[in-house]
This record gives C-alpha cells, structure tokens and sequence, in this order.
C-alpha cells in the first residue's frame, strides 16, 4: 500500500486537523469529527448537514461554506459516520429554522441518519427533514433492494439546496428543491483501477490491466460488469447512455453536465472526457447548460471517471450560478 | 447452574469472546466485504468491539439491561456503516427485553435474541434470502425456540442455534444480494459469503461458548 | 496503459477542446493550442503568458482568466509548446503595456521561449519580458548545469504576478514582482509512484512497492533517490528540511505554505501531509500566513506530493488575497 | 559526382534517411529518455521529421538553403522541448551556411555541419563531457574536417564522421549529465546512453548513407 499516511487508523483524524490548519474559515470539532462554517449556526437560515465516509474528498468537509453546507460530518473512511455526530452537528448548525439531512442512500448512511433524527428530534427539540439522494442508474431501483447509489448528485445537490437556504426558503421549501434536484439527476460512473482502504491495506478488488469496471459506486466496490478498457469514446457512451435511458434529459430546460473524477485520473483525461460527452449529449439532443469537470466527489486514489446530468430549470441555474464560498467549490462572491 | 440458565460475568463473557472472535477473524471479514462490498466490515465491527471491550474494563454494569444497552450504544456510536446501527438495535432490543436481571434462563435468553433480531430487522427490512445477516440470525432464534422447546438445556439449544447459524451462513453464497451494499452487484454477489452473516454467526458461537 | 483517452496523439488537442466547451470564459485557439481569457487583450495591462508541457494540469490553461494569466500554450505531454505559439499568444494578449513570459527552469521551456521572444520582438515589436522560475532544491543550482527546476513556485507566482497587473505596474514593475516571489520561494518534491507518458505508453520508471523517490521534479523524471517507503511526517521532514536549508524563512513575514499534489494522490492524504507539514514549520519558528492545497501542478496521475513555501510580505499577501477568477484558482470577486 | 560533393537530391535524401531512421528508433530514443529525462525524444523527433517529410513532399524545395530553413523551421514549429530549439537550430544554421546552391561539395558541406553544431551550442551552452547531443555531434564535424583535410572523399569522410559519432555517443553513458533534464538526476545519470547523443548519430549516418 502506498500513501502518504500514518498509522491507518488515524488517517481521518489527521487529515481533519490538516484541513482545520488549512481553512481558518472552518472550524473543526475534532472529539467528534464535524467541520463547521466558522459562523455557524446563521441564524434565521434552515440548516443543512451532510456526512459520509471519509475518502470522497472534497465531499463532504470540503464542501461546508456560505452557499452550501453549514456542517459536515466525517466517517471513518467508506463508513458512515455515526448518530451522535449528527445530532451534535444538527444542534449546532440549527439557526432557528430546522435542520436539512442530506444523505446519500446507502444502508448504513440512511440508518445512521435515521438514528440521528429520531435522537436530535427527542433530544433537542430542533426539526430535522431528511433528503436522500439516489442518483445512480448502475443499481437496479427497486422496493426490494437497497435501492440506486446515492454519487455525483450530491454535489450539485449540496451547492443548490445551499443557495436556496441562503434565499431565506423554509425547511419544507428547502427540502422541496433538495428532492426536485434529486428527481432530476442521474449518474453513472467506470473505474480504470480499484483502491485501497488505508486499514484493509490493499486493493479492494483486482482488476487486469487489460480491463476497467463499469457501474462502480463510490466505495471501491466492483461495478456491474468488466469489460475490455475501451478508448474514452466509447466509454463516455457507456456512462451516457444508461443515463439518457433513465430519464428524458432533452427540451428547452438544459442539463447541468458534471464529469467528475474518482480521485487517481488526471484532469487532462478528465477534460477529454467532457468532450467526448458533450458531444453525445449535443447529438441526442441534450443542451448543456452549465458544467462541472474536477474531482468532487472521490473513492481514494481510484482512477476513474463518472458522468452525472440534473436537469435544470431556470430556478436550479439561478441557484447553481449563486455565490459559494467552500474550499471544494468556489464563485461569485 | 451447568448450562440451563446465564449468569451476568457469562453474559459478560459472551460479548468478550464475540471481540476476540472480531479481532481474530477481523481480516477474513473485511476480505469477504471487499469481495462484494467495500473492504471494512472486519474493520468497523473490530473498532466497536474494542470500544466495547474498553466500555466493560472501565465500569462494570450492574444488570443484563445495563450491560447490553452499554453494547449497543457504544457500537450505534463508534461502528457507523450498516453494521454500526444493525448490531447495536440489536444490542439495544436485547437489553429491553432482558430487562434489570443478573441471570437469564433460556427462554428467557431466546426471547431477548429474538427481540434482537426483530430489531435488526426493524432496521434493516431485510428478509429471507436478501443475503444478510438476517439469514444466519434468524435461523438461529429459531434453532434456539425449538431446541428449548424440546427441553434442551441451554447450553445444548446454542450449539445447536450456531449449527444453524452455520448453515444459514453458509446458505449466503449462492443468493443475489438484495440488501445492503452487496445488492448493488445483483448477480456478481453470487458465488460470495455474506459477510455481515459471517460475523452474527461468529456471534451466536459466542454465545454457545459462554453460556456453556 | 490505463487511461480515458483516444489516440495517445490527440490527448492534448482533445482535451482542450473540452475545457473549450467547459469553460466559457475561456477561449480556446485550437490551432495553435492556446488557452486565452475571453476579453483578452485588456487594454493598458501587461499581458501575461505561461506555458509548457501539458500533463500539469489545472497549470497552465486552467490559471487563465481575470486575476491570474492572460494565454497560457499547451505543449505535448511533459514538452515544451513551440515558439510559434508564444509568438501567437504574446501578439494577442498585448494591451498596449508589454508582455511578460512566465517560463519554469527547463532547457526546452527556456530555449523555445527565448526564441519566441526574440520573434515576438522582431516581427511585432510588443515589449517582452521573461522570467525564469527555479524554485526545486532537489537540484543542485550551478552555473555549470541546467540550474534548478521551475516547480510549484510558478503557481504562487501566476497568482501574485496576475494581481500585480490587475493593478497596473508597468511591464518592469510586475517583472519584478515575479522575481521577487520566484527568489523568496522554494519546493521540494517525491513520489510513491511513476506516471506514464501516454505516447510512451508504460511507466516513465519503475518503483518497487516499498520503495519512493524522493526529489521528483514533475515531468516523470526519477528523483534524486529513493528511499523505502516512509510515513508520512518522515517524508514530511524529508520535504520540508532541505528547503528551510536552502533559505531562511523565519521572521515575521510568514510564508504561503503550499502542499500540492502530483495528481495521483487523494485529498484526503494531501490534507495529512499538510498537517505534517504545518507542524513542522511550527516547530522550525515559521509563521503560515496563508496556505493552499490541493492538485495544481501536477505530474500526470502520479501519486505524490510536493511542497513549495514562499516567503511573503504585506505587499505579497494583499496580491495573493485580490480576486483571481480561473478554472483553477478563485476567490474574491 | 561519386562522393565527392552532394547533390540537392541526395541533401533532401539525407533528412529523409534521418526520418526513417527515427521513425525505426523511436521507441528506443524514448526508452534512453525515460531513463534519464521525460520518455519523450524519440516521439519529439519522430513529430517534428513526420512534419517535415510532409512538407517536403509538399513542395520541393531550389536550394540547400532553402531545403535546409525548411527543415529548421518545421522542426522548430513542431518538435518543442530541448531537441525542437537545438535540431530546429542546427538545420536553419546549417541553410545559411549553405547558401542558395544546388550542389556542396565536401568542404561546403563540412563548413555547414560545423556552423549547424556551432548553432547547437550558441542555443544550448553545452561543452564537452556535459552528456548531450554536443558529445556525439563535436567529434562527427571534427572526423569530417580532419578526413576531408586528409583527402578523404567525402562519402568515405562521413563514415569516418559516423564512426566518431558512435564512439562519442557510446561515451556518453559513463558520463554524469550536466545539462538537460538528465542533469537532475546527477549521479544517477551515470550508466545510461544520451538520448540527444543517439539520435544525433543517426542523423550523421544518415548523411553517410544518403552522400554515399
Ligand atoms: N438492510 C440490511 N439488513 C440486515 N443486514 C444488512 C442490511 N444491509 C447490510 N446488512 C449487513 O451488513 C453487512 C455489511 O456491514 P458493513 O460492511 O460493516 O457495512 P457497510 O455496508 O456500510 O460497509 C452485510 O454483510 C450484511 O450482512
Ligand atoms: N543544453 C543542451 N545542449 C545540447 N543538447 C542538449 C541540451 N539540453 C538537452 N540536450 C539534448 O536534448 C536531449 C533531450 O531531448 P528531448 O527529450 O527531446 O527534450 P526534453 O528534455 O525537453 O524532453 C538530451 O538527450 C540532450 O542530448
Ligand atoms: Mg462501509
Ligand atoms: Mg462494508
Ligand atoms: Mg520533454
Ligand atoms: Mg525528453
């Protein structure tokens, strides 16, 4: 395993107090690993929390500023954290006007979040509302199953809904776009290698270097299936099209278009594949609106890629093109 | 005593050799996760467990509600994941059920694990044959119902539970995962222990070994 | 080889076709592969151009726009661009004030921008200047080689240069802001792995599991020697001492602490070693003034990490605080 | 004509011999590269003579200048890094000092070498021993002079140049770099051929072969 770390069990909380050092904007609760806006709670304004597995870098912590989050919670690494950070986080971001919970649907994300609203509700009184998002159209949706990944959405989900707490909407209000953000987006990602967990000390899966992962998620967990690794043409078709199948993308409205990288691949190929799939996009007929090409939302050093599109009223650019100020994401004011 | 009923230290006991069995087998776990997973169960179960071990060493609990609430609030608070909230509802459900005794006889024993397991299922909705931990745990309540019923002694009933934990354990490879992490590979699951099974029957032997 | 591209040979031009079409405030000669700001020239500013291998990014394309550069010339992967595009790009980005060339320390960069410049004077007669950054400690300085190498110190100064001509100083005046902050600054850098040359095809070198180079520069280059892996706070040191050595950062300046990544490397890892680092520094009587983070000049998907300190004044804090706008680098306005 | 001068025909045969030459050794002028500087001569070169046999078949060229500035120029607009300025160079000092001719002869040619070396080092500063291109091309131009000066036909010259080529590109390996981007790596260059040397030496047995 090569990384730049310590001893394994101590990479999030060192990397915490790294980011502490490094944002005099945030502030860090290190006994219970929450980064904060220095400001929090903004009093008058709903706030939202979100949380994860570490590991995803930026998401979540780097994400915690004006016009996005007002705190994040950190995991151990592709763990969810645990109830009593986010009833810690939900106490303190609370500005008088409740509290959004923004998960991502995994099991244990949804369960721990589950755990924490029941508790902040009878503890603190504070009113919580829970969006989860479930944006990835590798996994099956199904009542019987755990449902779509919840992956690149978030980001976008996370800049949004912040600007629509910043306009001073209601929790219910809030929640509502947080929801219609989600309904609007899928994603789709591919992975080249695969990663390691600092404490498992190496790769959680094998993979040959004459083959790549399609449908991964975001937890170095294998894909859907294996295929022959394929010039990024035609990858960019295998992400685009299961995306385009699940949803109808085209009218006037545009896409908010985000090629997103896993961690280990370059911006250079991540660039590459913008084009390639604004190309497919503008042949099937879909505008792009506005666009995100970096890594934001991260599975360690995998290299990879994924393609996520959220369809995007005049209301969403308006939100999307509001100022942000967050170490991960960052214009306007 | 001899097996027909369990004493708090033996209550104790069984949470003690669950860690060891944790901390033992912590790598096989996280490999079996790695395989349709994300590489951690071992590892997440381990640190709440060593939580847990600290939690007893520094303050003995007075009832078997007390010890086992103690269990479960601290793995909700130091595993996350899905097996941070599944094994410590269980705990939680475990520790209502017992209720403010130092012994347990065994059906009074069944009736806390089977208050575990429907908490776990409370949680999780997992079902027969989703491929969790639920297809180890349930067959053993059950094994351990029945055994009881029979009028075996209590000690005998949990290695018979952990015989049937086994092979509901077992019984994962084959299925297509529907809960859980592992759903997301649908067929790819196939032909891959549970992991989450491997550690609750880890659990009941536990249990067999303490309460002997 | 594992990467999301076409044609090894159409890398660079592909993917500048998808900052094209990512970033609209960019406009993109795809002729001459020249990334320029979109109102370029801006009348009565001095113009300012880098360039260099590509393979670095989000450096040098991704730090143009208002605050920052004016064109920056995309060369094949780790090769220097060719006159002919500096000559292109310093005609366009004239307004009226004169040019200056950013240049790092390699012998391609420093013979194709010399010959640029003596065309750009005599075929257009705008007035160039060039400066030279050599901030890597890895390498011996003499007047008998190739000198030290332009590494994170050109990121910093791109910055700071781009908001001394925000302000208006003369050609002279912002030239000499650069070499003030490329004489105040230097890096030092390693790897945990090699990268690969998409032409080339496999692993510019190869590196043993337990083994890391230690003195990297950024175009895949082995170091100047490798050690057995190391945790992080030993490669800290490793990093952090030979460049106090080289030069006094103590006193009450402070320095701009940068910890970059090669590209390879998560965020989570570049926050530890800034942690490290920051510790370090602490104990060595250095003041942090401001800090960055992050994948900027970066080396491919190489896995590793740099450091870069400069020593920074109140003059040179104010020109790092001022607005910068670039796909790269934003905050302020 | 025999080997005693070049015609323009056998000039523009040279740079395409070079072409061919670095097309057949590109993967190993960058595997020399990868060892000591950036993996990439051998790609540099082959765009730059790739571009330049395309403008060649393009339009044919008057003069060995005007062959010769074609060269240097195409070179330099498509090469980059150290070899595009220095081959770029070398060629448009070797057009001037070739003149508007259609023939040179063994001195003509020889003085045009030595002002395209000269070029090479007014460029790139680099001396004897500094392990670059300069340590196989000084010895070739310094044959050729002394051949030509003993009488030498020039086809039989430039063999003589060749060889000094090779025997000055092979002592470059025990060298330590100190110039390029193998200078980075001080000791550590030691053991390994120049890349710059290598290809520099194909370029003279092109003229070998093509002058013949
Ligand atoms: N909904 C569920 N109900 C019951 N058990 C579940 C459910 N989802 C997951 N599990 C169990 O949890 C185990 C995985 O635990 P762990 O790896 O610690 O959590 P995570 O999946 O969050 O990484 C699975 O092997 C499975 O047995
Ligand atoms: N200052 C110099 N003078 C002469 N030759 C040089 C000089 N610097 C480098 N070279 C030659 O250039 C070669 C490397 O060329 P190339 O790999 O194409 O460029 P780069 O180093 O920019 O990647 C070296 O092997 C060496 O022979
Ligand atoms: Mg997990
Ligand atoms: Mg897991
Ligand atoms: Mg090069
Ligand atoms: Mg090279």
């Amino acid at each position: 395993m090569k990384k730049l770390i310590n001893d394994p069990a101590d990479v999030v909380a060192e990397a915490l107090r790294g980011m502490d050092a490094a944002h005099p904007e945030l502030r860090v609760d290190h006994a219970n690993r929450i980064v904060y806006r220095a400001d929090a709670p903004v009093q008058g304004k709903v706030g939202l929390i979100s949380g994860g597995g570490s590991g995803h870098e930026p998401m979540h912590g780097g994400f915690v500023g004006p016009g996005m989050l007002d705190a994040a919670c950190a995991g151990e690494v592709f763990t969810s954290p645990v109830p009593d950070q986010m009833v810690e986080a939900t106490k303190n971001v609370d500005g008088g006007a409740g509290v959004l919970h923004i998960v991502k649907n995994y099991t244990g994300d949804v369960m721990n979040f589950e755990m924490a609203a029941e508790l902040a509700g009878a503890e603190t009184g504070v009113e919580v509302l829970s969006v989860v998002t479930d944006d990835d159209v590798a996994v099956q949706d199904s009542l019987y199953t755990a449902g779509r990944r919840g992956v690149g959405v978030t980001v976008l989900l996370e800049k949004i809904v912040g600007a629509a707490a910043d306009e001073g909407r209601d929790l219910a209000g809030v929640a509502a776009v947080a929801r219609k953000v989600n309904g609007q987006g899928r994603s789709m990602g591919m992975a080249l290698t695969s990663c390691t967990v600092p404490a498992a000390g190496q790769p959680t899966f094998e993979l040959p270097d004459d083959q790549m992962e399609i449908g991964i998620g975001i937890h170095g967990e294998p894909g859907r299936r294996r295929v022959p690794l394929a010039p990024a043409r035609e990858v960019a078709a295998m992400l685009v099209e299961p995306v385009l199948s699940d949803l109808d993308f085209t009218g006037p409205d545009g896409v908010i278009c985000f090629v997103n990288g896993m961690g280990g691949t370059p911006l250079l190929e991540l660039y590459l594949m913008y084009n390639e799939v604004a190309a497919l996009l503008d042949k099937a007929g879909v505008r792009i609106a506005r666009s995100l090409v970096g890594p934001y939302i991260t599975s360690l050093e995998m290299a990879g890629c994924s393609v996520t599109l959220v369809k995007a009223d005049d209301e969403l650019i308006r939100l999307w093109d509001a100022p942000v100020r967050t170490p991960g994401l960052r214009w306007g004011a | 005593m001899g097996g027909m009923s369990a004493a708090l230290d033996q209550l104790t006991d069984w949470v003690r050799r669950f860690a060891v069995a944790v901390r033992e087998n912590r790598d096989e776990l996280t490999r079996l996760d790695a395989a349709i997973g994300d590489a951690d169960h071992g590892i997440n179960l381990d640190r709440g467990m060593t939580a847990v071990v600290a939690a007893l060493d520094a303050e003995s609990q007075p009832t078997a509600a007390a010890l086992f609430k103690k269990v479960g609030m601290t793995l909700v608070s130091t595993v996350g994941g899905a097996s941070g909230p599944l094994y410590g509802t269980f705990f939680l459900r475990v520790a209502t059920a017992s209720g403010e005794v130092t012994e347990l006889d065994g059906p009074a024993f069944a009736k806390a694990l089977r208050a575990g397991l429907e908490g776990v299922v409370a949680r999780g909705k997992a079902e027969a044959g989703d491929k969790t931990m639920f297809d180890a745990l349930a067959p053993a309540v059950d094994a351990l119902d029945a055994a009881l019923a029979d009028g075996d002694p209590l000690a005998e009933s949990l290695r018979t539970a952990t015989a049937a934990a086994e092979a509901g354990r077992d019984a994962t490879i084959p299925l297509v995962a529907r809960k859980g992490r592992a759903s997301y590979l649908g067929e790819r699951s196939v032909g891959h222990q549970d992991p989450g099974a491997t550690s609750v029957t880890m659990l009941v032997a536990a249990a067999a070994d303490a309460l002997a």
